[in-house]
């Protein structure tokens, strides 16, 4: 009972680089009999892990700068009603033939079908079934609503690109253009890949990649403790804390700019909170750095209530600094003493009941009684359910803003209406000029912090659990399915 | 030399003593009777010389020595087989080592079973068989000294006979016994010496024993003439009964008159007890009536008035299990009281229940005991008695004085005769004990195979003077018995 | 001499599990220490994950857990027995199947699924009773049934009936008392599985207060490498509880 | 004959109640595939269409008979992704069972040997231990015995793996080290009951006039609990056991959890979660069929180990 922390996590993706050859065993959580090879069925970490290797977008993100992919470019129309995409040359597919603009085409139509379990959100902004084939490398696409930089939104939301004509993801006729290849794959239990040797990007180093699904947290801790695997993605606070006692292995942290924010959204269309008084009193009494030390077990830092933080355009502002007489006054004011919140909250993530509990301990103290309200992951989203709580516990990674704040505004019960705050987010969206967009943002951030329903008390570290000897592991979109592509065994 | 040497034994349990220091010395070959009124510790000594107490009981003083393997058979033989096993395999238990296949072969022999029987299970035997397997049982071992207790109670008179005879030829081969039992009469050839207990003492010579059971309980007329000229209270009409389909009674027919005593006599399984069950309204009959004093009854008793509850009491034939082993004396005795007289009152109940007691035979002081503190014989009579606390019309009763001393036995009768002469009670007596039967009932009912072959008045069966038990072994022998009652007294 | 030592650690454990909230040094929710504090630092067993005092937990959690699994179990096991034992003594042919088919195929039900679709419905410390002990009614049932129907042909039984006895005396007097060992046992168990569901409710989220010990235990368990005690201690707690209740059911008898 | 016919159609017609019980039972479920789906980011219309192509706007009777019919031709119905859910199942169903089938048959021996020898001693400290015991063990909720087991033998000693980790597509039997633990976890949780009825039911016989009547006649205790004790334990003991097994089928979720084991009730869970009601509904509705086949085996077993009634009633 009495380990000390054998060390304090490293940042990164291991210390030397990947050598080729060699077998990677990674285990990430598990969607169990639900998971897919079709990167548009399967919806849990592992999921995403899996397709980001075996297929690959038009665009990607890195560092929150949007890099290439597939496609070379997407070049907007003055009015942002379509772009054009010019795709990357001498790109294959893992069953050797050529990846063309038709492949694209198809992607989209099959991204947007309905009949997709997991369509992709992509369908609101593009409008698939007009996308027009101009020759093998270039299409033109139009959009529903005038998008300002497209390429933003490929990278952003899922958009794997799929073979023309492509209806079956069996170990067996799953074809993608990723660094990996499938060659076994059972549903909850294990992918085993092997390295595409015709891969555009560069080969990647390991020969083989087995990917192992789990759903405790501590199971996966385990498979890396007693050698069953090389490498766990996004561990329990409580394992770093505890440390290992192997000289092999190593916590890691996937570093400051890939933390994911933990906090609440309030619900500004219910009484008290749609009174700016009592949002303001709560960020104003919350304790930030004991929700840090707590629940993140310290590993991570404060929030500033606003989302997306690592994103580009993210408004890095000081946090609000705790005054309780402050925050009690403007309750008082408010006439919102006493008042009974519920706050609907579901373990979606390790601490977000906890935090809530917390949370509902540190409002007493400007007299508002939270009532935790604690559901299953399945049913947390129900919409009428969501929209008749007083708030709702949040999570979300370093996504760009556009989507974090697009999936925001249709949500009833999240939503946050406000005049400025819509016209700003409208121009953020559709502007093609790079200046005024990061102006229209840095508005969107304003308005939130000065009187939006956000909270975000803290920003935790991804860690993950590792043999030392595991290298190469990137983030690309979110900290916790990072990509596989270019890791390996040093 | 001697098997067993019992010298000053005392047992008690709680506050009364049930052995008072008794001594007892068994020889090698030498056959003890142990005989003395119900309740006076036979069992019990028995068991001590097995070296075993029943719960409760515990040895206060006194010493028991035992040489060789001892055999015991027990009061009930139908619960003491074990029912998973058939027969062979039984035997070969009871052995306690390996044994040729032949040794079962023999061991059935010895009992005068034949082998076919080594491969059924207890409850495919008659009461007869299952007793004689249990027999074997107790002899599988070789034992030098047999304790039999009460072994003969629940036979009817021809597989009594065949048990009798077995014993007879363990003696000639030497086997000591000590054999408890209260029917002197017919065990007194087969013994060297009679042990009598009394009040957990030995009381002396057996000169203690009274004269035969007959004489002092002749048959007397003058019921049957009453009985007569009284309408009937009681009439069954074409009883058919049986349990799963399996026809038990057909077309069985009978009346009692108040104060007439009906015997009712069949060998085991004849369907004596069903019977008494379809009267009291506890199996429910395939067809036929039961009426009382012309009026028609229920087949069900939960369906049946108060007063026809209270017309009818039923002593069943299992003592182990008629009384509740939670329930004390006084419960089972006011019980009927309450609820078939509406006897409230604390003392009324008191006064009825010392007095019901003392009516069978028991002290008064017993009415706090537990059926598990009471000798078999004191269990019955507690059933008789709580039968009798309804104050019914019709009492039937089903082996009521199977586990009674002869003493006891006749106190009993007695009682019943007197309730019969003064309350014109009509008694319906299910029996294997022919003296029983002949010397108290005014008709005789006798069953075969669920059939009822004869019913006539007693005196025309059987003369005042006649052997009982060839009157009755007579009535039951069916032709259909004969190549199995073959050894017949 | 030993029997009444362990009567008296028993009254004592019952004393302290049902005024526990009244002894407990501080509230079961208000964080007094750093998260996952040793004992000595942070109050005798130290602090769970939210820095809460273990000892104030486990005293408020007692009673909740006690009374929750006690009045689930009698539920689930009483109303079993009774049917049970109604089975078993019907005079009409009828009643055993109306009764029995239907409890064996809730019992087909996995009580998984029970407890879910009662929580659903009554998603409170009401719901969690009624689903334990809708999950325990059909096996509860079977036991009494199979007791009882070696007892209800005895001749004690017959002759109640035959004396006209109402239906509770027959039940409460003439067959309860010679059942009441297994069906105590089988309520032993019930409260022990009682407990257990209650804790494994909490497993999935389920949970419906504060700090009873099932939850505790749920709660403790990630970060059991570092604080074992908000661990063992509610699981000693069961365990004793578990142990105290067969003992005192087996006694009853 | 007409009595196993008669059973026959009493078993379908609860098989046919089960079915309705369950599938309306899991529609109530909180779970709603279509928002556990589409999370925050669906707009109203999306999450119609989504309702529409699963079929969930009819009304539940009509999906009810639309089930039905297909569970006659043995199809159980489709995923909420797209895939049969027989597929599905068919593995786990299997492993499942592998894992209680072991767990039952090592648990049958071992609570009827402790049960049998607490009965023999009743009252001794023997006794005692093993009540007080399997009390213990009882009371231990499975997921932290498991958990212990993990730490000890998989962890530190290193004996078995921690995790039940197979290839795909590989059957536990080809890999028996990853059943060891999981066996255990289910042989500590589901012994303790069984040893409590054995015992009791092992006392009760040893009370009786039978183990008297062979005690006094010089049979000693290992014979007589092979013909007398054993013989009358088992029809009750056998019941118990083939409860418990269904019971851990379907109850083991936890430990799978815990164990990463491929089974049906990892499954359930899984599916209750991400609210695939095609699936929970088959998983339960196979669990229960499990479970009415071992009460009806459960009183056929009573029948074959019971002289008297196999038999046929009194001679
Ligand atoms: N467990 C007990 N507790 C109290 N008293 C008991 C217990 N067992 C027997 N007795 C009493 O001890 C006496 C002797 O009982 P025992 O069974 O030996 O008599 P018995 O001679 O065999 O009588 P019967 O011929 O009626 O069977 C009786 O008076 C009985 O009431
Ligand atoms: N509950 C029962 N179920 C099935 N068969 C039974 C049952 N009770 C009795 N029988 C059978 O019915 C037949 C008649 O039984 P009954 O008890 O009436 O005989 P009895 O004449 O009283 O015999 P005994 O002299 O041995 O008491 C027997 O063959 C018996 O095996
Ligand atoms: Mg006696
Ligand atoms: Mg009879």
């Amino acid at each position: 009972g009495t380990s000390a922390p054998a060390s304090a996590p490293v940042a990164g993706a291991g210390t030397s680089a990947a050598r080729r050859g060699g077998v990677l065993r990674a285990v990430f959580t598990g969607g169990g009999a639900g998971e897919s090879l079709d990167p548009y069925a399967g919806g849990s970490p592992i999921d995403f892990v899996r397709h980001d290797v075996l297929f690959d977008s038009l665009f990607t993100l890195d560092n929150a700068e949007v890099v290439p992919g597939l496609a070379l470019a997407a070049e907007p129309a003055p009015d942002g009603r379509s772009f054009v995409l010019r795709l990357r040359e001498g790109v294959r597919w893992h069953d050797g033939s050529t990846f063309t603009a038709q492949d694209v085409a198809y992607s989209f139509r099959y991204m947007n079908a309905p009949e997709r379990a997991y369509p992709s959100q992509l369908g609101s902004f593009v409008d698939s079934a007009a996308v027009r084939v101009r020759d093998p490398l270039t299409l033109e696409v139009p959009t529903k609503q005038a998008l300002g930089d497209p390429a933003l939104f490929l990278a952003a939301f899922p958009a794997k690109m799929v073979k023309d004509g492509a209806t079956s993801f069996t170990a067996a006729t799953a074809v993608g253009t990723g660094a990996y290849r499938v060659t076994a794959f059972e549903a909850g239990r294990e992918a085993r890949l092997a390295r595409f040797d015709g891969y555009w990007g560069g080969a990647a180093p390991a020969d083989e990649l087995v990917l192992l699904s789990l759903t405790d947290p501590q199971a996966k801790v385990n498979t890396v403790l007693t050698g069953q695997s090389d490498f766990a993605g996004d561990i329990p606070f409580t394992t770093a804390k505890t440390g290992v006692a192997n000289a092999d292995l190593e916590i890691r942290t996937a570093g400051e700019n890939n933390r994911t924010a933990f906090g609440f959204v309030l619900n500004p269309a219910l009484k008290p909170f749609d009174d700016p008084r009592v949002r303001k009193a709560v960020r104003l009494a919350i304790d930030r750095q004991a929700l840090v030390d707590t629940i993140l077990l310290g590993y991570g830092s404060v929030g500033n209530d606003l989302l997306c933080a690592g994103a580009k355009y993210f408004a890095a502002k000081e946090p609000l600094a705790r005054d309780l007489d402050k925050a009690r006054g403007l309750v008082r004011e408010a006439g919102a003493e006493g008042a009974e919140v519920t706050i609907r909250t579901a373990e979606y993530e390790i601490g977000y009941n906890a935090s809530t509990q917390l949370l509902a301990e540190q409002l007493k103290a400007i007299g508002l009684v939270v009532k935790p309200q604690i559901v299953g992951p399945a049913e947390f989203f129900r919409p009428e359910a969501v929209a008749a709580a007083h708030g709702v516990s949040f999570s979300s990674g370093a996504v760009p803003l556009a989507v974090m704040y697009g999936r925001l505004t249709g949500f009833p019960g999240l939503a946050f209406p406000d005049e400025r705050l819509k016209t700003a987010f409208g121009t953020a969206i559709a502007s093609t000029d790079e200046g005024v967009r990061a102006q229209a943002w840095a508005e969107v951030q304003d308005v939130m912090f000065d009187r939006g329903n956000t909270i975000v008390w803290g920003q935790a570290d991804v860690l993950s659990l590792a043999r030392k000897s595991v290298a190469g592991i990137t983030v690309r979109d979110q900290a916790k399915y990072p990509y596989l592509g270019k890791a390996g065994l040093a | 030399m001697s098997l067993v040497r019992i010298s000053g034994l005392r047992l008690s349990a709680g506050d009364h003593e049930i052995l008072d220091g008794v001594d007892l010395t068994i020889a090698e070959g030498e056959a003890v009777a142990l005989a003395g009124p119900s309740g006076a510790g036979k069992t019990s000594l028995a068991l001590a010389v097995l070296g075993h107490q029943r719960p409760g009981v515990r040895r206060t003083a006194g010493t028991v020595e035992i040489t060789g393997p001892v055999g015991y058979l027990g009061q009930d033989p139908g619960s003491l087989l074990n029912p998973y096993a058939r027969v062979a395999s039984i035997l070969r238990t009871a052995a306690g080592r390996r044994v040729p296949r032949e040794f079962v072969d023999t061991l059935l022999d010895r009992v005068a079973l034949p082998a076919s029987l080594a491969r059924r299970y207890p409850h495919q035997l008659s009461g007869g068989q299952q007793q004689r397997v249990a027999l074997a049982v107790a002899l599988a071992r070789s034992p030098r000294l047999l304790v039999l207790d009460e072994p003969t109670t629940a036979l009817d008179l021809l597989a009594k006979a065949e048990v009798l005879a077995e014993i007879r030829r363990l003696r000639e081969d030497g086997v000591a016994l000590l054999w408890i039992t209260h029917d002197l009469a017919t065990v007194r050839e087969q013994v060297d010496r009679v042990v009598m207990l009394d009040g957990g003492r030995v009381s002396g010579p057996e000169t203690a024993m009274k004269g035969p059971f007959l004489a002092k309980f002749a048959r007397k007329g003058p019921f049957l003439a009453r009985a007569g000229a009284q309408t009937e209270v009681l009439r069954a009409e074409k009883l058919t009964a049986g349990y799963r389909g399996n026809p038990v009674l057909t077309d069985v027919g009978l009346s009692i008159s108040p104060g007439e005593c009906l015997a009712v006599l069949g060998v085991s399984g004849a369907g004596k007890s069903t019977l008494a069950r379809c009267l009291a309204g506890l199996h429910r009959p395939t067809s036929g009536t039961v009426t009382l004093h012309d009026g028609p009854l229920a087949p069900d008793v939960r369906d049946r008035a108060t007063t026809e509850k209270a017309a009818i009491a039923l002593v069943a034939q299992n003592p182990a299990e008629a009384l509740h082993p939670r329930q004390t004396v006084r419960t089972a005795l006011t019980r009927p009281m309450r609820l078939l007289r509406g006897v409230k009152s604390r003392a009324e109940q008191d006064a009825r229940v010392a007095e019901l007691l003392e009516a069978v035979g028991l002290d008064s002081t017993m009415d706090k005991r537990l059926p598990g503190e009471l000798s078999g014989g004191q269990r019955q009579r507690v059933a008789l008695a709580r039968a009798l606390a309804a104050e019914p019309e019709v009492l039937i009763c089903d082996e009521v004085t199977s586990a009674l001393d002869t003493e006891t036995q006749t106190e009993v009768l007695n009682l019943l005769n007197g309730l019969r002469a003064e309350l014109g009670l009509a008694v319906v007596l299910i029996t294997h004990d022919a003296a029983v039967a002949v010397s108290t009932s005014d008709r005789l009912l006798v069953l075969h195979a669920g059939r009822s072959v004869l019913t006539a008045p007693t005196a025309e069966l059987a003369e005042a003077g006649a052997d009982p038990d060839r009157v009755i072994a007579r009535l039951l022998t069916d032709p259909s018995r004969t190549e199995q009652g073959a050894s017949l007294v | 001499m030993i029997r009444r030592t362990l009567v008296v650690a028993g009254l004592v454990l019952l004393g302290i599990v049902l005024l526990g909230p009244e002894l407990a040094p501080h509230s079961a929710t208000a964080p007094v220490a750093p998260p996952y504090s040793p004992p000595g630092t942070g109050g005798i067993f130290g602090t769970d994950h939210l820095g809460r005092d273990v000892l104030s937990r486990v005293l408020h959690g007692g009673r909740p857990l006690l009374l929750t699994s006690l009045v689930s179990a009698f539920a689930g096991a009483g109303l079993g027995a009774a049917i049970g034992l109604v089975t078993a003594l019907a005079r009409r042919r009828w009643v055993e199947p109306v009764l029995m088919r239907p409890l064996d195929t809730l019992a087909a039900v996995p009580p998984i699924l029970v407890s879910l679709l009662v929580l659903t419905a009554v998603p409170n410390r009401a719901g969690l009773i009624l689903a334990v002990a809708v999950a325990s009614i059909p096996l509860s049932a079977r036991v009494a049934r199979a007791a009882a129907e070696q007892v209800r042909g005895r001749a004690h039984v017959e002759a109640a009936i035959a004396r006209g006895e109402r239906w509770t005396w027959l039940l409460g007097r003439e067959v309860l008392p010679l059942v009441a060992g297994p069906l105590a046992a089988d309520l032993g168990v019930r409260f022990v599985t009682a407990v257990y569901l209650v804790a494994a409710a909490g497993f999935l989220g389920l949970s419906t207060s504060d700090s009873d010990w099932g939850l505790l235990i749920v709660e403790a368990l990630p970060g059991a490498a570092l604080q074992p005690w908000a661990l063992l201690v509610p699981v000693a707690g069961i365990a004793i509880l578990a142990v105290a209740a067969n003992r005192t059911a087996e006694r009853l008898t | 004959m007409t009595g196993l016919a008669r059973k026959l159609v009493t078993r379908l017609g609860m098989l046919v109640a089960l079915s309705i019980l369950v599938f309306a039972g899991v529609d109530l479920l909180p779970g709603d595939p279509v928002t556990s789906r589409l999370g925050i980011s669906a707009t109203p219309e999306q999450a119609a269409a989504l309702r529409a192509r699963l079929g969930l706007d009819r009304p539940l009777p009509v999906r009810y008979a639309d089930w039905a019919s297909g569970l006659f031709g043995g199809n159980l119905g489709t995923s909420v992704s797209g895939r049969p859910v027989t597929e599905l199942l068919s593995d786990r169903v299997g492993n499942s069972a592998l894992l209680a089938g072991l767990a039952v048959l090592l648990l049958a021996p071992l609570s009827l040997g402790l049960g049998l020898w607490a009965a023999w001693r009743r009252g001794r400290a023997v006794d005692k231990t093993i009540s007080a015991g399997s009390l213990l063990l009882v009371s231990v909720p499975e997921f932290v015995a498991a958990g212990g087991l993990v730490l000890l033998f998989a962890v530190t000693l290193r004996w078995f793996p921690a995790v039940s980790l197979l290839p795909a597509g590989a059957s536990p039997l080809a890999y028996p080290e990853v059943l060891v633990l999981p066996v255990a976890s289910l042989v500590l949780a589901g012994s303790a009951y069984a040893v409590r009825v054995i015992r009791g039911a092992a006392a009760q016989t040893l009370a009786g006039p039978q183990a008297e009547f062979l005690r006094l006649n010089g049979v000693r205790w290992p014979v007589l609990a092979r013909r007398l004790v054993v013989p009358a334990v088992l029809p009750v003991a056998v019941q118990v056991w083939l409860v418990t097994g269904v019971a851990l089928v379907g109850g083991a979720v936890l430990v799978e959890k815990v164990f990463g084991y491929p089974g049906i009730g990892e499954l359930l869970v899984s599916s209750v979660q991400t609210g695939d009601l095609p699936v929970v509904q088959a998983v339960v509705l196979v669990l229960g069929a499990l479970m009415l086949l071992a009460l009806l085996l459960a009183d056929f077993a009573v029948v074959l180990l019971t002289p008297r009634l196999r038999t046929g009633g009194a001679r």
